[in-house]
């Protein structure tokens, strides 16, 4: 399973585009089957939101600036949540996909509580959604039971969409033919998906840039989700 | 055979009448039968469409797939399937959206498929605001309406979006025909005729007041501009400065924030105007808006050495006005301006003293001026939803939803003179009628001659020779290309003062909610706020200082109360709040919007102006129940506790 | 787990409805006239899933043909009452599987369809032959050289 | 009721030991129901736990682990009581052990069977809980060995299995005595687990070599059991969990409140069964002593844990350092800090107030603070993670707290009746010492 293949997906967000608008959480919300909150389940932290947009106000009025920066699963190649997980629910695929297995999951909640970015969430109840409210469900996706651990899977039905695609065709993916739902919405364009194995992509070259950093790099994850600080 | 299989053929057999006692709804076998020509399970089909939640007017792409839900037909309760629109995406080839989407256009087939739509023509049975109604026929509804209109053409107020499109157009000739007055708004959208700005291309931007990043025109157009701006161009960095009452989504994208008092914004661009002319600005301007002289000359300053000023206000006639002195029109980076319009769109207007109401799908006057219809006679709704106008309402005849509608839209912020366009491409859920339709059955039945406007029709001028309506659309809209109007230049600028009261309440649109016509989707609700990352509620925003004097902390409850109203509301202490300005976002405070949105929180519009702010008292209330859902309470980097 | 228990009193009970189904469609007879799986099951060699045929489908043939069988009769009596067969399905996965089973590539790499729904080119009524589950996937990606990443298909 | 025959039972302490076991007071009887309708109720709790999701507990993100850990924490450390403490004890050839053993051994194995039940408890789908241990199926699919969760696994199975045969060994002899001088199912039942034990010379010998290897092997295991629970923390990169004295700190925090819960048991039966004559102040001095000790260690280890990451300042643990020392858990670990130093350094530690009841209640002070100690080492940590837009407060809801309450009791509830089956006080153990004192006197 280690060996890699061709393709490494990866993404880079540009924090220089980035409104924090987040465009890219509701986009997320329909594309993914989330489930719904509720204010009771809100306020106890419940709500699962594969992409947020986190905030934080630095300095005091009048000298106050406040930062955005939208989280999702890092797909971590050195990621915590896989060697703690007891049942391989959630693991490294060739692709450096951080996948999680959903009928695998026994719910032990591990990963998320390994997972230095808190991206993880738990299906705490069965998911229900008023009628007809589950004919916007996304069929590519799963409907997660209660019990088990999601969290943002890069959007791999869009994933395995192309590639099939790819193969039935005899081509390679193309650059930017694969977007996950957080990408395809960005108005400001902050996010672009693609292979790190190309060097050519526009993420690699994103990734190489001067402003480029990783969220945590310090913990030795080494995500594939790339930051471009906000500067010239 | 195993236990899922037998699962299925047990549910299909039974109906599901021993199956659902062992929990195994979600294992039970839907209709197998899917009509081949209808939709091909797990196949995607993509059709245009035209996002309707804010008056920008994108143009969006949607997914169409199968689905199953449960259909009641002759008393007997059975799984179907059918296509439904899975998720909206924006259409690349919309000049506005140009293939992405905001969050509230995410959203909106969450209005699609509500469960709680009106679903047939409703008459109102028990007394007005008791929101008690029974569903009647369309011929009984249609029928009513008559009655109500008939001989009072002139007491008629036609309630409907302030935008140049098919809809506004039919609603237009509908009122001649009947003899009524012209309509009128009463929402709180930008109106059409906004000068364009090349966000993209200009080098140094001056933002005052307006949230273009959030709400003001269209954000995903301006947005989509950004990006450009700031790491669009090779080695060009656009730099920002926001001058805004509050620290808005826009704001806060800011390289520079310029804290001004709320109402002053036309006196800053005044002071800047000034210095850009090389005179002293008025003290009293900078008294107003609270910005000392000197950081006035030095953004004056910058904008004057900069190769690509650009000033960007709420304001539109202070914009141009500095805009003008920077000689910044129609050029790279500067403003252009409007195109010629294919109406006119319906400008704001009172309901207080209107008899006979008639109010289109997503105008609100029961929520965006509380107690307005106190006086009035009769309420005819169209709203696919029941919110605090039509549960106020004697008919509600629900139109469809904007995704299930033929519909043409001219977008007001577009680089070219284009025009949305929409077609039905998923069979109505409900009993519903689009509001023209309901119109011409309504001038029909008062043998009144009239005809709706279509989509065609209004689109018409916009073609090009040999291009087909088919073709328009296909790709869901028409562009021209068309020379834009004059700018109306003003010569200088009639600045008037600016109140200033210790603690004054500002409202502003809310990035999930807009003017609160998104609180009914569920995905909205429970967007965090973008500054309190409030979620299912909307909090007033304290500066630390006012509210440390208050003795108020964040999740507190506190009473809002003016000479207008009261409310009691959660306080969010906002970090970059101006002291002494308070501010709350309107969405929340819906007496009637469906499940998701009735009843919760408080609407701030009952205690202020949308336009002006007002001076308000505040006081903690002890002992209050109730949690302030947050998806992240903390919103510093540090703990007050972290570190020696 | 209440599914588990439920699922298991009730196979033991239920073991002959399994082929109940409305109209006895004889697979055998069809194909030897001609026809092939997807004529009618159309979609698994393009698509993510095979498809169940409309009423109308039938009725494009036995709208002439042996329109005095008993079988085509009940066939004749849906179509006329313009209401679907309500077929009783043979294959398929449970929900909690979270198995995103694609049909086109599986024809692509030429398995047969009798691989997985064994041969029903003889069998009149359709049975659940081959076990679907998650050993009899796995069994056949090792032996072909198949994906086995779990993402191949549960996603 | 199974009788005696009158005359066999000449010795008078026999007589005192196996009266709990033949007479059953109307007081035991309203105990144990009153112990059965919490349990009882904790099973309710569980029950709609499993029926509605685990959701019904507090548990939120980021706190995904809570009381439901603390608890299988605190009990796999109250299993140290006994087999260690015995095992160490037996191994010393420490006298004064001989009518402590056996009430410390089951303590042990119960409090094993009450903690492994919580990683069962806590699982999103605990009916899936078997895909945790090692069976083959034809999907070749295996559990994780990499996780620590998969060691906890295999090492309480190992230490459960142990330490019941740890316990079962020296109840042989007693049994078969038992087995003699009852009738009825009683008689069946001692005979069966007396294995055909005779009382040969042969089979004292063997005895005493088993339980001398078992000894040994109990005590490695139970060092290594407490050490793999804190490695499920340590193994993580969770501020203030990523800790390198965890295993020793778990260890010796596990010691600790494993004699506390002895000194209690025993306590309450020297006062029940009226056995002063055999659990003496000798023993609660000694065990006091022990006791005080490990409160020392216990302190060096907190005041190691939390210096280092003072003195560090290292920003993600000091936003969970000063959660717990002067933030919202201030209060929680202050407390702990009395219950598990302050009480017991003043108590034990002055001579004069050391006394059977002082020892008591400090050891119940202990219980109180270790279980607080475990609360406070899992609840900061997650509320407090590394991005703090992340961070998120935790209370339980009645679910968990019924079924917290409801472990406590079904403890006694095993306990009491394991007493009612079997001696509580090893007896033949105590016949060789009485015989080995009088022959010296």
């Amino acid at each position: 399973m280690s060996e890699r293949t061709k393709h490494r997906w990866a993404m880079a967000i540009d924090l220089d585009r980035c409104t924090g608008c987040q465009a890219c959480v509701a986009a997320c919300h329909a594309e993914n089957n989330l489930p719904l909150s509720d204010p009771e389940s809100a306020a106890k932290g419940r709500a699962v939101h594969w992409i947020r947009v986190d905030r934080y106000y630095e300095g005091e009025f009048p000298e106050v600036k406040v930062k955005h920066m939208p989280v999702l699963c890092q797909q971590c190649d050195e990621a915590p949540c896989e060697p703690v997980c007891p049942v391989y629910a959630t693991y490294q695929n060739a692709e450096g996909l951080n996948v999680q297995v959903y009928n695998r999951c026994v719910g032990t909640r591990y990963c998320g509580n390994n997972c230095p970015y808190s991206v993880r969430f738990f299906n705490w109840f069965d998911p229900v959604w008023p009628e007809p409210l589950q004919l916007q469900h996304n069929p590519d996706v799963s409907i997660r039971m209660g019990g088990v651990m999601e969290k943002c899977t890069f959007c791999i039905q869009r994933i395995k969409r192309a590639e099939n695609d790819a193969k039935d065709e005899k081509r390679d993916v193309a650059d930017g033919e694969i977007q996950p739902a957080c990408a395809q919405s960005c108005p400001a364009e902050a996010m672009v998906f693609g292979d790190l194995n190309d060097p050519e992509s526009k993420v690699s070259r994103m990734a190489g840039s001067g402003r480029s950093t990783r969220l945590l790099e310090e913990l030795g994850t080494k995500p594939k989700v790339f930051y471009l600080q906000r500067g010239a | 055979m195993d236990r899922r299989n037998f699962f299925k053929i047990l549910s299909t057999v039974s109906a599901g009448a021993a199956a659902t006692s062992c929990g195994t709804k979600r294992d039970a076998l839907a209709p197998l039968l899917v009509p081949e020509h209808e939709i091909v399970p797990g196949v995607e089909q993509w059709h245009v469409a035209v996002c309707r939640e804010c008056a920008a007017g994108c143009g969006v792409i949607a997914r169409v797939m199968e689905g199953e839900r449960t259909v009641e037909r002759n008393g007997q309760k059975f799984r179907e399937r059918v296509a439904a629109i899975k998720k909206l995406e924006g259409n690349p080839l919309d000049p506005v959206s140009g293939g992405r989407l905001c969050a509230r256009g995410q959203a909106a087939v969450q209005g699609l498929y509500h469960p709680d739509r009106v679903r047939g023509p409703l008459k109102r049975t028990g007394a007005r605001g008791e929101a008690k109604f029974a569903p009647v026929a369309w011929d009984e509804a249609i029928a009513g309406v008559v009655d109500k209109l008939k001989g009072r053409a002139s007491d008629v107020l036609f309630l409907t979006a302030p935008e140049v499109s098919a809809r506004t157009a039919s609603i237009a000739r509908f009122v001649q025909a009947i003899g009524a007055p012209a309509a009128r708004t009463c929402s709180l959208q930008q109106p059409a005729g906004l000068p364009r700005y090349d966000l993209a291309r200009a080098r140094y931007v001056l933002g005052v007041g307006a949230d273009f990043l959030g709400t003001w025109a269209s954000p995903v157009y301006y947005m989509r501009q950004y990006g450009e701006f700031r790491q669009g161009r090779p080695g060009v960095r656009g730099h920002f400065v926001q001058a805004d009452s509050r620290m808005s989504l826009t704001a806060s994208n800011a390289d520079e924030w310029v804290p001004i008092q709320p109402g002053s914004e036309r006196a800053f661009l005044a002071a800047i105007g000034a210095v850009l002319r090389g005179e002293n600005p008025k003290q009293e301007w900078l008294d107003a808006c609270g910005v000392t002289e000197k950081r006035v000359r030095r953004i004056a300053e910058e904008l004057k050495q900069s190769e690509a000023p650009l000033v960007i206000a709420a304001d539109t006639e202070a914009a141009l006005y500095v805009n003008g002195l920077l000689g910044n029109f129609n050029k790279p980076g500067g403003v252009f301006g409007v195109y010629a319009s294919l109406g006119s769109a319906p400008q704001k207007g009172d309901v207080r003293g209107a008899r006979v109401l008639l109010v289109d799908a997503g105008e609100n006057p029961a929520y965006l001026a509380p107690g307005s219809l106190a006086n009035v006679e009769t309420i005819i709704s169209f709203s696919p939803f029941l919110d605090d106008t039509a549960a106020q309402a004697d008919w509600i005849l629900p139109d469809h939803h904007a995704l299930e509608s033929d519909m043409a839209i001219e977008q007001p912020v577009s680089p070219k003179r284009s025009v949305a366009v929409g077609t039905a491409f998923v069979k109505p859920l409900y009993d519903t009628r689009a509001v023209e339709q309901t119109l011409a059955d309504v001038a029909k039945k008062m043998s009144v001659a009239y005809a709706p406007v279509t989509p065609e029709e209004f689109a018409k001028p916009l073609l090009a020779e040999g291009e087909s309506w088919e073709d328009v659309v296909r790709r869901g809209g028409v562009q021209a290309d068309a020379q834009a109007g004059e700018l109306k230049v003003p010569q200088a600028l009639q600045v008037q003062p600016v109140e200033r009261s210790p603690l004054v309440l500002q409202t502003y649109l809310s990035t999930q909610y807009y003017d609160g016509r998104a609180a009914n989707l569920p995905w909205m609700q429970e967007l965090p706020d973008p500054a309190s990352s409030a979620m299912w509620d909307l909090p007033v925003e304290i500066d630390p200082k006012t509210a440390s004097s208050l003795q108020i902390a964040s999740g507190d409850r506190v009473g809002v109360e003016s000479e207008r109203g009261a409310i009691e509301v959660f306080a969010y202490v906002h970090p970059a709040a101006i002291p002494g300005v308070v501010s709350m976002a309107i969405g929340e405070g819906h007496a009637h919007f469906t499940r998701y949105a009735s009843g919760r929180g408080a609407n701030p519009l009952t205690v202020a102006d949308a336009e002006k702010p007002m001076r308000v008292k505040i006081s903690r209330i002890a002992g209050a129940r109730g949690e302030l859902a947050q998806f992240s309470p903390q919103d510093r980097e540090q703990g007050p506790w972290g570190g020696r | 787990m209440f599914r588990c228990l439920a699922g298991l009193l009730i196979v033991c009970a239920a073991g002959a409805m399994c082929a109940e189904q409305p109209v006895a469609f004889p697979h055998d007879k069809h194909i030897k006239l001609g026809l092939a799986c997807i004529d009618c099951h159309i979609g698994a060699d393009l698509r993510d899933r095979a498809t169940i045929p409309s009423v109308q489908k039938c009725m494009l043939c036995h709208a002439k043909l042996l329109r005095n069988d008993a079988e085509v009769k009940k066939v004749i009596g849906y179509a006329d009452k313009g209401i679907e067969i309500p077929w009783v399905r043979v294959y398929g996965f449970s929900t909690d599987a979270h198995v995103k089973f694609r049909h086109e590539p599986h024809y692509r790499a030429g398995i047969a369809c009798a691989t997985c729904h064994g041969d029903v080119a003889k069998m009149s009524v359709a049975e659940p032959v081959v076990k679907h589950d998650m050993g009899t996937c796995l069994t056949c990606h090792r032996q072909r050289n198949g994906p086995q990443d779990c993402a191949a298909c549960h996603y | 009721m199974a009788a005696i025959s009158e005359p066999v039972v000449a010795n008078a302490a026999r007589a005192q030991l196996w009266r709990p076991l033949l007479h059953t007071s109307a007081r035991y009887r309203m105990v144990v129901a009153l112990l059965a309708a919490v349990t009882l109720w904790g099973l309710f709790a569980w029950g709609y736990q499993l029926k509605t999701g685990i959701g019904v507990a507090g548990i939120r993100r980021p706190v995904f682990w809570a009381i439901y850990l603390v608890n299988f924490v605190f009990w796999i450390g109250i299993s140290h009581a006994g087999t260690l403490i015995s095992a160490i004890l037996r191994l010393t050839d420490a006298g004064w052990r001989k009518p402590v053993t056996r009430a410390a051994e089951a303590i042990t194995v119960f409090a094993l069977m009450i903690g492994g039940m919580f990683p069962i408890i806590h699982l999103g789908r605990a009916w899936l809980f078997y895909w945790l241990f090692p069976y083959p199926t034809e999907r070749l699919l295996w559990p994780n060995f990499r996780s620590p969760l998969l060691w906890d696994v295999t090492a309480i199975s190992t230490y459960l299995t142990g330490s019941t045969i740890y316990l079962f060994l020296p109840l042989i002899p007693d049994v078969a005595a038992l087995a003699r001088h009852t009738t009825g199912w009683r008689r069946r039942v001692y005979r069966a687990l007396s294995v055909g034990w005779t009382g040969s010379d042969r089979e004292w010998h063997a005895l005493e070599f088993a339980m001398k290897l078992m000894a040994g092997i109990i005590l490695a295991v139970a060092v290594s059991v407490h050490t793999v629970v804190a490695w499920d923390f340590s193994m993580s990169i969770a501020p203030m969990w990523h800790s390198s004295i965890f295993g020793p700190y778990f260890v010796a925090g596990a010691i600790f409140s494993g004699i506390a819960a002895l000194l209690i048991a025993m306590a309450v039966i020297r006062r029940t069964l009226h056995l002063e004559a055999y659990l003496t102040e000798h023993h609660f001095n000694n065990l006091s002593k022990l006791l005080l000790l490990m409160s020392l260690l216990w302190f060096y280890f907190t005041v190691a844990e939390n210096l280092t990451a003072w003195y560090g300042n290292e920003p993600k643990e000091m936003a969970v350092f000063g959660a717990r020392v002067r933030g919202p858990f201030a209060p929680y670990f202050w407390a702990m800090v009395i219950c598990n130093f302050v009480v017991p350094f003043v108590l034990l530690g002055i001579r004069r107030l050391r006394t059977i009841r002082t020892a008591t209640i400090a050891s119940v002070c202990v219980l109180i603070g270790m279980w607080l100690e475990r609360y406070l080492i899992i609840v900061p940590t997650l509320s407090y993670g590394r991005l703090a837009a992340t961070w998120g407060k935790y209370a339980p809801t009645w679910v968990e707290i019924s079924i917290s309450a409801a472990t406590f009791t079904t403890m006694a509830l095993l306990y009491l009746i394991f007493a009612k089956l079997f001696p509580i006080i090893a007896i033949w153990e105590f016949e060789t010492e009485v015989m080995e004192v009088s022959s010296v006197s």
